[in-house]
């Protein structure tokens, strides 16, 4: 399974702003901005945030994967999904 | 501006609006949640919380809690079920009696009542009164326990400390009860807990440390009861919950919230109180509010006693440097 | 002044005089009251705020009250009584199992457990563990649950996000009615409720909101861990007390406070974190601790990452205006 | 039962020190000082006191006695226990 990368970036981004900004789309982060440094998302967030992507994509970050790096931005989230998807895939 | 009748008067409409947009962003913002829990108890305050939350997250992010026990009136929980149908949010009963019953709360408080009246059990109930005729003089509060049975026979003392501190320790055990229920439902939703005090039990200390006064976000707190009122009505709440007369709902005979704490009727109080807030010389207050000059002044001096008492429950924690 | 092995060593003599004077005038001046409620578990910090108002206040004017529950250590009360007898105060015991099985703290509890572990019953007991290995990585804090039966065998797995939120929602339950016992106690006598909390816990947000968190004052909240042991020996408490490995006494497996917030021994981090307040370079601070420079960073990002997170549980209750 | 001026007015002040102020005998009160003003007792404070003063020199404040007027000074405590104890040898 593979995903459109702007459609991912988007519905993403519909989750961020529907679960944690309480559908408010007047907020402006970009893809690069960290949820945490910019108070979007909270450390419980972040375990929201991988409960939706084991649901939504059947993605679960390893511990190991429990990064920074790997969900903290739109950017990470995409690479991280994709990278996820494609390894699955060429099972 | 001049101090009149209608000087507590609020527009409605745009201070509804103005709330539901402070809620969203203190919600979102501040505490990074993303729901709320709000104690319904069929009053006057949670019902216009329990509705702005509801307008301003969506009904579907507000869960209300009835927390009844046994000395709870049964109306509480019908008028706390009426008003979530209306408003579309879930209501979630949760029962603290059993919780009361394991920290003692029943007991420690009875063995307070019978050392006043040993004749005290569980077929009289009671309740505690203060003063009314506060704006006759300058009094100091003290405490009148009655206790009636239920052929209408009733009983009153003046407490003593001891029974009085073990009275009132012992209510306080369902103030905090509540506040931890609504704080276990936040905690499993990552939702936050709502404070529905108004501006009068706030400022005046009429609420428990750590357990009404325990709360995340207090929207009403700045409103004084007869705005409450007014919101109420724009809101279209249901009409036996503006009428009902607010309780403390916490002693097992029915106990006003002027009989309780405020020794006042809630106009002449918030007007009384706006007044002073807004320096308003006696002479003036009086010919509004119809009072003599003398009775104003012992208002005054009320309020400003009970204001200046509420420093303890509002402290945070002190810390040694 | 250099950072050195010893930056976190205190006078604690003149630590003690200090804080006797500030919890006699805090209590007298700013709370009005006569005495001091603490809850004593039989850990370092519990004991160490006891004996500091014993020795402000006179042991006359302190009670400590014990709060065990189904799942406490019997070893708790033990050294909770050995202290009481040591300085003078008396001891109460308040079994809270009751209220909790009354407020469905261990049904809810288990329920949660048993979403993960279908097999979980009363004769496994449980604990949650967060990744210990913070200096190695810049990792998010996520939880493990880990059920043990009595021959030792042991299954972890990691939490779903609802069976962490419930877990937690439910034991945090114990914290606030613990609070609660305290209060009651404290408002029987007009006494305030002491906080325990050390500088670690209260900054980093190992703390119930309205919970442990909800005190009138915590004589200790700007102490180092470590320099709350430089107090103990000072005033000489019980050795078992100094000697034993702090847990959380919450959960039913015994889980230190490392594995279960801090994921690192309290020397490290508190040296870490003095370097860190101090802004001392991470090339010095790994010299001084015999750590890599790397180590040191990843130690710095997590203290940061847990300080700035509090911020919720530290706010008062907002308001709209 | 009468008591003298100078040794109920220390007995008074030794009881304030002791209960209120948990034994400071650095603070510095008149015996004109409002109790309530000068922050040493509270209204929690004036029911302790009622209950001394009952317990000590049985003394009780009927309802309409429970005024600042009578309670909420060294001078307005002697002055009003004065008065009580009067009263009662006077019946």
């Amino acid at each position: 399974m593979t995903i459109d990368q702007t459609v991912l970036r988007k519905e993403l981004r519909q989750f961020i702003t529907d679960s944690f900004l309480i559908g408010d789309d007047q907020v402006v982060f970009a893809d690069t901005d960290s949820f945490m440094k910019n108070g979007i998302i909270d450390s419980t967030g972040v375990l929201e945030l991988t409960a939706h992507l084991e649901e939504k994509y059947s993605v679960t970050p390893s511990d190991d994967e429990m990064l920074p790096a790997n969900l903290d931005s739109i950017d990470n989230l995409v690479n991280f999904i994709q990278r996820k998807l494609s390894a699955t895939a060429a099972q | 501006m001049e101090f009149t009748k209608d000087s507590l008067k609020i527009d409605a409409a745009a201070v509804t609006e103005q709330l539901c947009q402070t809620i969203r962003t203190q919600i979102r913002t501040r505490l990074h949640k993303t729901g709320a829990v709000v104690g319904v108890s069929g009053g006057i305050d949670s019902t216009v919380c329990a509705a702005l939350c509801a307008r301003a997250l969506g009904p579907e992010r507000v869960v209300g809690i009835m927390m009844p026990e046994k000395d709870s009136s049964p109306l509480s929980e019908q008028l706390a079920r009426k008003l979530a149908a209306q408003f579309g949010f879930q209501a979630i009963k949760e029962d603290i009696s059993g919780g009361l019953a394991g920290l003692g709360c029943y007991e420690r408080r009875d063995e307070a009542i019978r050392s006043v009246f040993p004749e005290f059990d569980p077929s009289w109930s009671a309740k505690i009164t203060i003063p009314t005729n506060i704006l006759e003089k300058d009094t100091f509060n003290f405490f009148h326990l009655t206790i009636e049975n239920k052929s209408g026979e009733s009983r009153t003392k003046r407490m003593p400390l001891a029974a009085y501190l073990q009275v009132v320790a012992s209510s306080n055990l369902k103030q905090r009860l509540r506040m931890t229920t609504l704080y276990y439902h936040a905690e499993k939703r990552n939702w936050a807990v709502i404070g529905t005090g108004n501006k009068d039990e706030h400022e005046q200390g009429f609420f428990v440390k750590y357990g009404d006064g325990g709360a995340d976000l207090k929207p009403i707190a700045h409103l004084f009861k007869i705005q409450v009122y007014q919101l109420a009505e724009y809101l279209k709440v249901p009409r036996e919950i503006i009428d009902r007369t607010p309780t403390t709902d916490t002693y097992s005979a029915e106990v006003t919230q002027e009989e309780f704490f405020f020794g006042l009727d809630f106009y002449k109080m918030d007007m009384l109180w706006y007044a002073l807030e807004h320096k308003v010389p006696a002479e003036k207050a009086a010919e509004v509010l119809g009072l003599t000059v003398e009775q104003v002044r012992h208002g005054y001096a009320n309020i400003e006693r009970k204001v200046n008492a509420t420093e303890y429950l509002k402290l945070p924690p002190l810390h040694a440097v």
